[in-house]
């Protein structure tokens, strides 16, 4: 007996003392014969497309022994060409996220109770496959919905085909960051529904109303190489850039001039800008007076009053704007989100219209048709279309919801009751890779692969100005017992049965998109001549993205004043709430790193200090030091912040670069599932903002509501990076004397 | 000198030799108390530390040094009491010294190995530490000879060696006392350690020459050594640290604290030990004046520092001045000042200087102070170095002070071992104050 | 020993040994340029390090520790109050300094200065006094405080050309060295005796997304960043110190008017 | 054979010692509990050899220091901070702290070599001359030598006489 106490004491020591001296063995090659589809110690590069948020760039992925390593940037990919943001970079941790779908799974009991039994692929499918196939005979095909986030390209087009071939109309996608109000002013303004290129690259003037660019606007990466571009690309010249939003975003902090215009009242600077170009004259087209009566009332005097702006500040932006050789002006952000959405975008693309921005370097470039004749957001139906299809729902018109890419639950305010709408739905099938809110409410979830393990294809938008699309393809084998979210769709095609297998014959996404590329490559003649279909495809599938730069769009349809100047009504954004009774105005605001949530499980997002706070972990709301000191609120203290929606409780956060009266609150955090790093951290603004929406884009108005502050006293830690944020006199910066 | 008249030979003897022989249940249970604070509150929280790594403590990127280096500090200066005291005072003969000497050294020599347990607990790799030694070996890496801590290594370890050898040598003939008291083991143990000394005039000859150059080689060594430590810090560029007055300010505070140290110690010989007779008012009184002269000079180079880092007005000395003055730790700052600079000024009167309980106050009082005074430098200037931006703050964790409060254990647990194995006061330096053995005496 | 049994080789070498300085030697001077007017503060960089350096994803508590490990971070600061409110970004991280505070510091020679002119950590050797990261004026040196693991299977991704570090060890940006021995291994296959300008970018300079950062032999005049350091808005952060870093700013421009 | 006398005063106890060193006796010793300036005078011990040793001991010690330095650092060379290789001023403290350690180690050897303890065989030896007595050692006197001796330190006063037998 002693021998063994004695004997299991030296083992017990040994071992805490190796525990605490030594760290094990990690095998840089987990096989002992490495497969032949790799060399071990040789990294090999795929190119394939970006899907963190839907700017589309190209990325090159780094494989070592069958693992990706390391995403970059695409170098001959022309939107992202060979950079990337945080986000993209970050992608590595939803291909390896512990916390993916590994299975099918079944809904156990309730959908409250969140717990799941895994089933077999085949069992899951054929449950769905028959279901949707008896509605299909039925005839009641319209009782299948099919809900997406911003899907494009292939996936897209099956989707369609496939919802179409069942004979349901419904097949919608919504996605928070689309731009719907900035697509609906341009179709107004230029008649097209995609998106124009804006050439920030040339611009030497860039006057930005809220849409930061440099972060969260349509295509950041993009951006952010024309910003370095337009500072320091030209030699002795370097483009101003003027950003107008009430709290500093990134593009804000870029910005030579940081303007904080009364919330909602960005398109009335707008319009006072364009009355003061055209008083100074500097436009002479032959509309000019039907200009001149429409602007008529926004004096500088009377926009000063409204917006809080200078009058001098008008007059001199206009002036700075018109005489630049190339100025732009852009819209997004807030004011691309208030009540008045459309009519402030609208106002915007005037003043580029005014300063003879358009088919300008440096200005607004219309894309040429897409490659693919790919109808970009056409499918996307905004907050309007969101409610019908919860009503819908509600009153058990939906029996089958398919989800893919979306997470409604998260997304979409409170009060549009969309968990509750989901009880009535008979079978909610969810193709996700993660337990996100909605997914958890499926009955069946059909684990999808991540985008570094399926094939697609992709056609940016917004485009570069001349047909462009892009290839994705695996970039390593599949981790799990999961399936691309084609395969899916077409394995369902053949359990459903009907017509479908036989319109839709492809086994697998890899042969449609394929077939796809083909038809495309048949279709097109230009600038592919002596190059047969698998020359062109391996070239495309090798470089990751295929396009046609000498191709430019014809002289666009010129917009028609009348219309632009029909919808420069209306200008300033109505508030949800009474003043008196909440004095703040609500800014939530989309973060560089989870854009509108879908980032937050992501370790490496998470980790990330915010750009503007170096907050990690957890949200926050902000206040002007002022009035933090009016309210006796130091950084810590926990507010509740109450709206006439609903209250949320978050640390405050003193911001110097914040209009007074304005509460920001950055959007993504608040996720009550999700993965281990999302789940229960920091709140969802959205649960603060009431449902107003603009009717001429459907859209919802984010930006438009009025909150309350209140201090509860209660504490909480904000972890951030950041000690001192003030140089304290020393020279850090640069040094202070010199005028470079 | 001796309160209550002047013993004989014999009796010296007899009671310093008794405090060794004869030990009561009291002694265990106070070496028990001990030994078990220092494994519960030091080495279990270390062995904690060993497992999970240094994180268990509350440095961060704001301050990569903490309370264990400032504890290193601490008692490093505590070790400068006796050797260098001790040799000091051996140069100049002064005859108050010998009754209180050896448990000076052993103060020393006691310190140092628990300021060497620091570095180790410092270390974030400490199973490698033998990799600062230069000790030959197959990688033909040797250490960084240019490195500060290097000049500690090399330091310390001539230090302990010294010392221990200083103290040593001292006892000897003492040794040779125990061995002819004692029977058994014991006596065999101690023929050893005494050499088989004899007391033959040759003998005394040859340890007086030796005793004499030990006492030379180690004063500048103690000198050197707590300057050497005072350039850990100093060859940094950081502000609050980057001072040239930082060797003599160290040095003079670790003689001070140390000095302090032996007042304490002294008490407790004299209260536990039953050592009235040899401990007495002069050594306190004395010991008393070298303090208050002590305390002056610190508050002197304490003032220098804080004018001189005012007076070179850079940004960074300021911040770093502000922080100190007025920061988080003022509190601890200022109780530093009122304990090193203003309580000991009490020691003018010489009503404080004789009273026994008095100096034991002011000279704990002093340590702490001191024992403060290390953790500021730590505290106040990393948090506030060039980028404002990276300003932070440090805080120990439980196991920080755990460790701090065990280490004090640690000492006084070797101190009581300490003496049962030597004679806690010099036998024949006591017999050599006594009045000789004269007819005519 | 290095210099043989060759005496008068030995008093040569002697000679050489007692003076200071090195740099003008070196086989390459790696260097990078840092352009404030291009930087957006938007993190990219940070990520890229992340992914390819094996940097520890440290979790909620230790970052609220401040133990968080980020080779390269953004330190902001604002300039002004509201309304007239600027803020301004710069990339922090190791300077790779020419006369580093750091290098003296070890005791083990863990951190020197290697012949292409980086200041390298050699993890192994390390055995955390933490004096490096004391003496470093720009705090771009983080330690292990403990030993990280990843989340099963998070650790798919980490980079095989980087070690994963252990506790008690301290680390720091290297200008991915292991793509720099990668170009230089490369340069020597095909017979070239130098790696070429634009051949090797690190990590956080491949990213920048606005082109901020360039990397690059300032030993060659012909090279991208020595013709960048020549710009007069090029300034090194906390020049007073001495320590001659091998990374050089470029103040951010005003607007004209 | 070696005579031992104990004395309980000094004055008699080196009266002893002279007459003993003036009669021609070489090899004694003189035993007492404190250190004895007048014995070590009768014994003739001026400046000990001790002191060239701990010179010794010194000067090695300076050279093996900066030796250490400076070898090790171009054993492998190894550039930090753009300092020299040979980097006095640092060495010189190196120098500092190895001149005093090998100053102290020779001086202990000095005491061993110089003192010739430790003994390895017992000598003649009386407790009492750890405490408070003074003990006169006449060693290696045989006969008529030794009666002479014990008759010198008997008139000199000693309390006691001891013969006691060396171990050859």
């Amino acid at each position: 007996m002693q021998f063994i106490g004695a004997g299991s004491l030296g083992v017990a020591g040994g071992v805490l003392y190796g525990e605490s001296v030594q760290k094990d063995v990690e095998l840089l090659i987990p096989q002992v014969v490495p497969p032949e589809d790799y060399s071990p110690g040789v990294a090999s590069w795929y190119n394939t497309v970006c899907n963190q948020c839907s700017a589309g760039c190209g990325i090159s992925v780094r494989i070592r022994e069958g693992k990706a390593k390391k995403i970059e940037g695409n170098p001959v990919h022309p939107v992202s060409q060979g950079r990337l943001c945080a986000r993209g970079q970050a992608g590595l941790n939803v291909l390896y996220n512990p916390d993916r779908i590994r299975s099918p799974l079944q809904n156990a009991t309730s959908r409250e109770s969140g717990s799941f039994t895994e089933i077999s692929w085949d069992e899951a499918l054929t449950t769905i496959g028959s279901r949707i196939g008896r509605l299909r005979i039925e005839g009641n095909a319209s009782r299948v919905r099919l809900l997406t986030g911003s899907t494009r390209g292939g996936l897209d087009e099956l989707f369609a085909q496939f919802m179409s071939l069942l004979g349901s109309d419904h097949y919608q996608q919504y996605d928070f960051t689309d731009p719907g109000a900035l697509r609906a002013a341009n179709r107004i303004a230029f008649g097209m529904d995609q998106l124009p290129h804006y050439d920030i690259k040339h611009a030497d003037y860039l006057l930005s109303f809220g849409a930061d660019y440099l972060a969260t606007w349509l295509s950041p990466v993009h951006y952010s190489l024309a910003y370095g571009h337009l500072r320091q690309g030209r030699d002795g010249q370097r483009g101003r850039t003027v950003q107008i939003e009430p709290r500093m975003s990134l593009s804000g902090a870029a910005a030579d001039e940081w303007i904080a215009a009364r919330p909602g009242t960005e398109g009335l600077l707008a319009l006072g800008l364009a009355h003061e170009l055209l008083r100074a004259g500097s436009y002479t087209g032959s509309d000019r007076d039907e200009w001149a009566s429409a602007l008529q009332p926004y004096s500088p005097a009377m926009v000063a009053a409204e917006t809080d702006v200078s009058v001098d500040t008008i007059v001199r932006i206009a002036r700075e704007f018109a005489e630049s050789t190339a100025s732009l002006a852009i819209a997004g952000g807030a004011t691309a989100a208030g009540t008045n959405a459309v009519a402030s975008v609208v106002a915007v693309n005037a003043l580029n219209y005014l300063a003879g921005n358009l088919n300008q370097p440096g200005g607004i470039f219309f894309n040429p048709d897409p490659a693919f004749s790919a109808a970009a957001g056409s499918r996307q139906v905004g907050m309007q279309g969101m409610l019908d299809l919860a009503e819908a729902m509600e009153a058990g018109d939906v029996e089958v919801l398919i989800v893919h890419d979306s997470n409604p639950v998260h997304a979409l305010p409170e009060n549009v009751r969309f968990r509750q709408a989901m009880e009535n739905v008979p079978l909610v099938v969810a193709l996700s890779s993660f337990h996100d809110e909605t997914t958890d409410m499926a009955d069946l979830i059909l684990p999808t692969n991540t985008y570094l393990e399926s094939w697609g294809d992709d056609v940016p938008d917004p485009g570069v100005g001349f047909p462009v699309a892009s290839i994705s393809q695996p970039v390593v084998a599949p981790l799990y017992d999961t399936l691309p979210v084609g395969d899916i769709v077409l394995a369902l095609a053949r359990r459903i049965g009907g017509e479908l297998p036989i319109r839709m014959p492809w086994g697998t996404m890899e042969e449609f998109i394929k077939a796809r590329w083909r038809d495309e490559y048949d279709g097109r003649t230009a600038g592919l001549e002596g190059q047969d279909f698998d020359a062109f495809w391996q070239a495309s599938l090798e470089a990751g993205v295929w396009g046609q730069p000498g191709i430019v769009a014809g002289d666009p349809s010129m917009p028609s004043s009348a219309a632009m100047i029909a919808a420069l009504a209306n200008p300033v954004s109505e508030f949800a709430g009474d003043e008196s009774d909440y004095p703040f105005v609500l800014h939530p605001y989309l973060t560089a790193t989870f854009l509108d949530g879908r980032g937050a499980n992501l370790p490496w997002l998470q980790e990330l200090p915010d750009p503007m706070t170096s907050v990690v972990y957890g949200s926050w709301a902000e206040l002007n030091p002022a009035t933090a000191e009016d309210l006796g609120i130091r950084e810590g203290d926990v507010l509740e912040v109450e709206t006439p929606a609903g209250s949320v409780s978050v640390p405050a956060l003193i911001f110097p670069a914040l209009r007074p009266g304005v509460v920001a609150m950055p959007i993504g955090q608040g996720h009550t599932a999700y993965g281990r790093y999302a789940r229960n951290r920091g709140a969802n603004p959205m649960d603060l903002v009431s449902m107003q929406i603009d009717d001429r884009s459907g859209d919802l108005a984010w930006a438009a509501t009025r909150a309350r502050v209140r201090n509860t006293g209660e504490r909480l830690q904000i972890i951030k990076t950041d000690g001192v944020t003030r140089t304290l006199g020393r020279q850090i910066l640069g040094p202070k004397n010199d005028h470079a | 000198m001796f309160d209550h008249g002047q013993p004989s030979y014999a009796e010296v003897n007899k009671d310093i030799l008794s405090v060794m022989l004869e030990t009561g249940p009291r002694y265990w249970m106070l070496l028990g108390t001990t030994m078990s604070v220092a494994v519960i509150f030091f080495f279990m929280p270390w062995f904690y530390q060993l497992i999970v790594g240094v994180g268990a403590a509350g440095m961060s990127r704001n301050a990569y040094w903490g309370t264990y280096l400032s504890n290193f500090i601490f008692w490093i200066g505590l070790s400068h009491s006796g050797t260098l005291l001790s040799a000091i005072l051996h140069i100049t003969n002064s005859p108050w010294r010998k009754s209180v000497y050896r448990s000076a050294e052993a103060m020393t020599l006691f310190s140092l190995m628990t300021a060497a347990l620091f570095v180790m607990v410092h270390l974030g790799r400490v199973w490698f530490v033998h990799w600062s030694f230069p000790i030959p070996n197959q990688m033909g890496l040797w250490p960084n000879f240019r490195s500060p801590l290097m000049f500690d290594v090399m330091a310390i370890t001539t230090y302990l060696t010294a010392s221990s050898i200083f103290i040593y040598m001292g006892s000897v003939p003492d040794f040779a006392a125990v061995r002819d008291a004692s029977t058994g083991t014991r006596r065999r143990l101690y023929t050893i350690f005494s050499f088989g000394w004899r007391g033959t005039a040759r003998e005394w000859h040859t340890l007086g020459w030796a005793y004499t150059f030990f006492a030379v080689f180690v004063i500048p060594l103690a000198v050197s050594v707590h300057s050497i430590v005072s350039w850990d810090f100093a060859l940094s560029i950081v502000p609050g640290l980057h001072h040239t007055i930082f060797a003599p300010y160290f040095v003079c505070g670790a003689i001070y604290s140390g000095t302090a140290g032996i007042v304490t110690v002294m008490y407790c010989l004299r209260k536990f030990l039953n050592f009235e007779r040899y401990i007495g008012q002069v050594h306190l009184d004395n010991l008393g004046k070298l303090l208050l002269a002590l305390s002056l000079i610190w508050s002197y180079i304490n003032m220098l520092e804080l004018f001189s880092s005012w007076y070179g007005g850079s940004s960074f000395e300021l911040e770093a001045l502000k922080f100190k003055l007025t920061g988080f730790y003022a509190p601890l700052y200022w109780e530093m000042i009122l304990f090193c600079a203003f309580v000991p000024l009490l020691m003018f009167f010489r009503k404080f200087r004789w009273s026994w309980n008095k100096m034991l106050l002011i000279s704990i009082l002093i340590n702490i102070g001191m024992l403060t005074e290390r953790f500021i430098i730590v505290a106040t200037s990393q948090p506030r170095k060039f980028l404002p931006n990276a300003f932070g703050f440090y805080f120990p964790s439980w196991i920080e002070i755990s460790i701090t409060i065990g280490s004090f254990a640690i000492f006084a647990t070797m101190f009581l071992i300490f003496i049962k194995w030597v004679p806690a006061i010099s036998i024949y330096e006591v017999k050599e104050t006594l009045k000789p053995l004269r007819r005519d005496a | 020993m290095k210099w043989g049994n060759d005496l008068s080789t030995f008093v040569e070498k002697f000679r050489q040994y007692l003076k200071p300085g090195y740099y003008d030697e070196f086989d390459y001077h790696w260097t990078m340029t840092i352009d404030l007017d291009r930087c957006t503060g938007c993190e990219a960089c940070v990520v890229a390090c992340q992914a390819e350096n094996n940097l520890p994803i440290v979790g909620e508590k230790r970052y609220a520790q401040n133990r968080e490990i980020k080779w390269i971070r953004i330190e902001r600061y604002w300039e002004g109050e509201y309304p007239d409110v600027k803020m301004g970004f710069i990339p922090m991280l190791c300077q790779h300094c020419d006369a580093a505070p750091c290098e003296i510091a070890c005791p083990v020679f863990a951190t020197y200065h290697n012949q292409d002119g980086l200041n390298t950590q050699i993890y192994n050797r390390c055995i955390g006094t933490r004096t490096c990261a004391v003496y470093c004026p720009y705090e771009v040196r983080y330690f292990n405080w403990f030993t990280y693991t990843w989340d099963e299977p998070l650790e798919q991704q980490l980079n095989p050309d980087v070690t994963v570090r252990e506790k008690g060890v301290m680390e720091k940006c290297t200008f991915c060295i292991q793509r720099i021995r990668l170009a230089k291994d490369n340069a020597k296959d095909d017979d070239r005796r130098r790696v070429r300008d634009g051949e090797v970018v690190p990590a956080c300079v491949q990213s920048c997304p606005t082109e901020a950062m360039a990397f690059g032999d300032s030993n060659d005049p012909e090279a991208k960043v020595s013709k960048m350091m020549k710009n007069p808005r090029g300034y090194t952060v906390l020049e007073e110190l001495n320590t001659t870093p091998s990374i050089v700013y470029l103040k951010k421009a005003h607007a004209e008017s | 054979m070696a005579i031992m006398g104990t004395f309980a005063f000094e004055e008699d106890f080196l009266a002893a010692a002279e007459k003993l060193q003036s009669s021609g006796f070489d090899n004694i010793s003189l035993l007492s509990p404190v250190p004895l300036a007048e014995a070590q005078k009768v014994l003739g011990l001026g400046k000990s050899a001790v002191r060239r040793f701990s010179l010794a001991g010194a000067i090695i010690g300076a050279l093996a220091g900066f030796a250490l330095a400076a070898g090790t650092a171009l054993v492998f060379v190894l550039p930090t901070s753009g300092r020299a290789i040979i980097t006095i001023p640092p060495f010189l403290i190196i120098t500092y702290e190895m001149t005093i350690l090998f100053g102290v180690l020779f001086t202990l050897l000095g005491f061993h070599v110089v003192s010739d303890l430790p003994a390895w065989r017992d000598r003649p030896y009386l407790p009492a001359a750890n405490i408070d007595r003074f003990v006169v050692v006449v060693e290696g006197a045989a006969g008529e030598q030794a009666a002479r001796a014990e008759a010198i330190i008997r008139q000199a006063g000693a309390e006691e006489i001891h013969h006691v037998e060396e171990d050859q």
